[in-house]
């Protein structure tokens, strides 16, 4: 039993839960030991989960929590998908947690690497579990290290912004809480698997209220279209490790949780043209928005925006293509945003500015960052041979593939967004490249800043030459994220 | 009268929930929108324990011998509800915080002369 | 049961007070008392528990978290803020 | 108009919430998990008191997710706060009523507490409600001393310790009965000061940390 103890995936949550709790006294011995705890933590989840992800593609694990046999207590569900956005979250939180060393110098520093590594374990935490309520105290445990973290540089927008993202975002978790309420009311029980064993014998005006409690709380979190007004305020004022950690993962998670309620406890069928309807909404909302800015990272964070709406549009396509293609675009963009927000992140950090006229010509101050950030816009775009190419045209084939009228019509609009997200995008890229530069002088990028940036860029690269090295494990996590009875069966054994 | 008699608890836990939801969308102030959300909060703990009840049952303990398991309210909402209790100060913490250093920067705390907040 | 209903009707005007009153401390008392009544009708819905976690925390910290954050703000509700 | 607009829409949701809570009677048995926890619940725990079995037990993964929900509260409100310079008003000395009072109200209210989270397995209570008596005994000493401070560093290690423990304890129970947080000590007789696993040892560090953390909220929020 002890040599397969250290292989238990509880541990992705509990290690760098107890680093988190462990860090103030390792502060009080040496404080510089600090910043190179996230990157501890970061890298057994990443190892871990590397680990284990051949298991989980055959079989998914059931971890049951304290003792007794679901649903009498908590269990995990350690599937092919959780794995995936285990790996997802590892990843760039190690890569962050590397550019974080240098980064950030103001302010207390202890505190932000615990956040930050408290912020990655809620998301984590997440993905894995297999109990409502237990989703709602992980989606917490991300929330409200986020609220925190925004307010990092505090200054007025970083506040403002936090504040504002607080109120929204804990009126999301109280609609949460209320679903969590009606759906114990109805059921008696918080496990997953039970209540979608379930749901079929209780009539639908209550449950209808719970999804839409659900979809409105967890859709704060993912910057669903009417629910966005935090999103852009957020993602621009905060440091740019944690917009990089905001937009690659925490919004990801929002739309994790909301589809796994939907597969897995309602599987309803009208819900997801409702949904993917909205999505194309935001995505085109987001777009044009990001459009008329002219502060580089707001113009991330809203098209941060569009990128969500077209996951939502993918995932709701409801075809385990559609799945799989949307599942593929999450990758596609949390490569992409970490990467563009590091390398903004950097600019910024050596103009002392946000606004676009102030990148002028920084193609040729700082070659290689502007490089990389080329890669990340060209990815994001959809242009070949980056990832963002086979995982668009993954997501309009599904579309086309349904043959439905409405799926057409939407998958014109989206190409019209992609052609104005191609726009702005190039005209950050003539800025960098064909405008004079003020100073002639290049700037030093140190190696901890260059390394986590590079590296993004070669996955960007690899993956999108070689994208079937992942279409097969996505096909099957679409396979296994969108079957609920085989979740049921799973879970009760048998 | 009667719908009042068999409801009276509900409506205790909407209409703390319902006046907490007014009081964050109309009121400028922002330690009223706070208490509002603290209301919010108040309201869905009640509610959640409101479900667990059951007509005169008994606290889930066995403080003493011949207590019927049958008839004792259903633990698990109460253990959701202390959680939720210790979740709420939490936010409401944090959120009195950023009032703090919201009012530092702007000396007020009335979101409409608040520069970038649109609620 | 008319005492329970007392105390709820009692509770809901104490939210509506809260929310009319200008003086803002005097608002986070009343919602602190708000916070007292829940945690009898916790008591007497079958579950100490929560009503001890509720009395302690939610009213008694509470309260006094707000009382320090006013404090260091501003006590009164500014005039045009409620047209 | 905002008001109205903001008050009819409310209204709305809220009748559609009322259609759904119909369908939810009141006062009648719906359970189905808690069958089994009120049943076997002393038997496989050996806490007299359910909610307790529930919260450290059963759902005890939950109760470490909140326990890390109050560590974040109480450093994001050290990262929201850092550096900010004291501009509340000047306290007045306090009376020698309230100065006397505190003095010797203060070992009570911490003996107070302490009783609650021992007795949580047993009784009504436990960490949470003791911890935050615990703080609130430390608000008492505060406003019979305001120059008077417990030091930040103190409040850390107390609050780091107990979450490590707490998590050793999980692990413990992974490494020696299979699952993260089972209940490995032996349980003791029902109704007595040492049964119910390691429930009592864990609702002690839940005090500890808890009572440790709120008392730095405050502290925080006072400075």
């Amino acid at each position: 039993m002890v040599s397969t103890v250290w292989q238990n995936p509880v541990l992705l949550i509990v290690v760098p839960l107890g680093l988190a709790f462990f860090t103030p006294i390792i502060g009080l011995i040496r404080k510089e030991l600090v910043k190179y705890i996230p990157i501890l933590g970061m890298l057994f989840n990443l190892t871990l989960s590397l680990f284990l992800l051949p298991k989980v593609l055959d079989n998914p694990i059931i971890v049951s929590l304290s003792g007794w046999k679901p649903p009498f207590a908590i269990n995990l569900f350690v599937g092919p998908v959780g794995i995936l956005f285990s790996i997802l979250i590892s990843l760039v939180g190690l890569l962050t947690a590397i550019y974080g060393i240098n980064y950030i110098k103001k302010g207390a520093v202890e505190k932000y690497h615990m956040l930050f590594l408290l912020l990655l374990t809620g998301a984590t935490g997440i993905v894995l579990t297999g109990d409502i309520f237990n989703l709602f105290v992980f989606f917490e445990i991300l929330c409200i290290s986020s609220y925190a973290l925004v307010a990092y540089n505090q200054d007025k927008n970083g506040i403002e912004a936090a504040t504002k993202y607080l109120i929204q975002g804990s009126l999301g978790s109280a609609f949460i809480l209320l679903g969590i309420g009606f759906l114990y009311g109805l059921f008696g029980t918080l496990n997953m698997a039970d209540i979608a064993r379930n749901i079929t014998t209780v009539d639908s005006p209550a449950l209808f209220i719970a999804m839409a409690l659900f979809i409105t709380g967890f859709g704060v979190e993912a910057a669903i279209f009417p629910l966005n007004a935090w999103l852009p305020d957020a993602h621009s004022s905060a440091p740019s490790t944690i917009s990089a950690i905001l937009s690659g993962i925490a919004i990801h998670i929002g739309i994790y949780a909301i589809f796994r309620v939907l597969y897995t406890l309602f599987g309803f069928n009208s819900i997801f043209t409702v949904l993917a309807v909205i999505g194309i909404v935001t995505l085109l909302i987001g777009e044009m928005s990001a459009f008329r800015q002219e502060n580089i990272k707001r113009v991330l964070a809203y098209s941060s925006m569009g990128q969500m709406g077209l996951i939502i549009f993918a995932l709701s396509i409801g075809t385990v293509d559609g799945i799989s293609g949307g599942l593929f675009q999450i990758i596609t963009h949390t490569l992409s945003k970490s990467l563009l927000f590091l390398c903004v992140g950097y600019m910024v950090y050596s103009t002392n500015s946000m606004e676009l006229s102030s990148l002028n010509g920084l193609g040729k101050r700082m070659p290689l960052i502007s490089l990389l950030f080329t890669i990340g816009v060209f990815s994001l775009i959809g242009l070949p041979p980056f990832i963002g190419f086979p995982s668009k045209l993954s997501i309009i084939l599904a579309g086309l593939k349904t043959g439905e009228t409405l799926f057409l019509i939407l998958i014109v609009l989206m190409l019209l967004a992609t052609v104005i997200e191609g726009v702005y995008f190039f005209r950050i890229i003539q800025i960098l490249y064909f405008k004079e530069p003020d100073k002639e002088e290049r700037f030093k990028t140190p190696f901890t800043l260059l390394f986590p940036v590079i590296i993004l860029g070669l996955l960007i690269v690899a993956i999108g030459i070689y994208p079937g090295l992942l279409q097969e494990i996505l096909d099957r996590s679409a396979e296994i994220f969108w079957d609920k009875l085989s979740y049921i069966k799973i879970v009760f054994g048998g | 009268m009667d719908f009042l008699y068999h409801n009276i608890h509900f409506i205790g836990a909407f209409g703390l929930m319902f006046i907490g939801l007014y009081m964050i969308a109309v009121k400028k102030n922002l330690i009223k929108k706070i208490i509002g959300l603290g209301f919010v909060e108040t309201g869905i703990n009640l509610f959640l324990i409101i479900i667990g009840y059951i007509k005169n049952g008994t606290a889930p303990i066995f403080s003493k011998a011949g207590l019927d398991p049958a008839r004792m309210v259903d633990p698990v909402p109460q253990a959701l509800v202390l959680t939720a209790i210790v979740i709420n100060v939490a936010i409401l913490a944090l959120a009195l915080g950023l009032a703090i250093r919201l009012y530092g920067h702007y000396k007020t705390l009335n979101v409409e002369k608040i520069r970038g907040l649109k609620w | 049961m008319i005492f329970i209903t007392l105390l709820i009707i009692i509770m809901l005007i104490g939210a509506i007070v809260s929310c009319i009153l200008k003086d803002l401390l005097s608002a986070v008392i009343v919602g602190g008392a708000v916070s007292l009544i829940a945690a009898i009708l916790f008591y007497y819905l079958q579950a100490p528990d929560v009503a001890m976690a509720e009395a302690s925390i939610g009213a008694a910290l509470t309260t006094a978290i707000f009382v320090f954050a006013i404090n260091k703000t501003k006590r009164l509700e500014e005039n045009e803020e409620n047209n | 108009m905002k008001k109205i607009i903001s008050f009819v829409l409310l209204v709305i949701i809220f009748i559609g919430i009322y259609f759904a809570v119909s369908q939810i009677p009141y006062g009648k048995d719906k359970m189905s998990v808690s069958k089994h926890y009120l049943n076997n619940g002393v038997k496989e725990n050996g806490a007299s008191n359910i909610v307790t079995s529930v919260v450290l037990n059963y759902r005890g993964f939950d109760t470490l997710g909140e326990l890390t929900i109050l560590f974040i509260g109480a450093i994001g409100l050290g990262v929201v706060l850092f550096g900010f310079e004291t501009k509340g008003k000047d306290i007045k000395s306090p009376s020698l009523i309230l100065n006397a009072g505190s003095t010797f109200l203060f070992p009570f209210i911490l003996l107070f507490g302490i009783y609650i989270f021992i007795h949580g397995h047993l009784s009504p209570g436990g960490g949470f409600q003791g911890g935050a008596v615990i703080a609130s005994g430390f608000l008492i000493s505060y406003l019979g001393y305001p120059k008077k401070r417990i030091s930040e560093k103190g409040i850390h290690i107390v609050e780091s310790l107990g979450g490590t423990l707490f998590i050793l304890i999980g692990l413990l129970g992974l490494l020696l009965g299979g699952y993260f947080l089972s209940n490995i000590l032996p349980k003791g007789t029902v109704n007595t000061l040492v049964s119910g696993g390691i429930i009592p040892l864990l609702y002690v560090l839940i005090g500890i940390k808890v009572g440790a953390e709120l008392a730095g909220i405050i502290y925080k929020l006072m400075e």
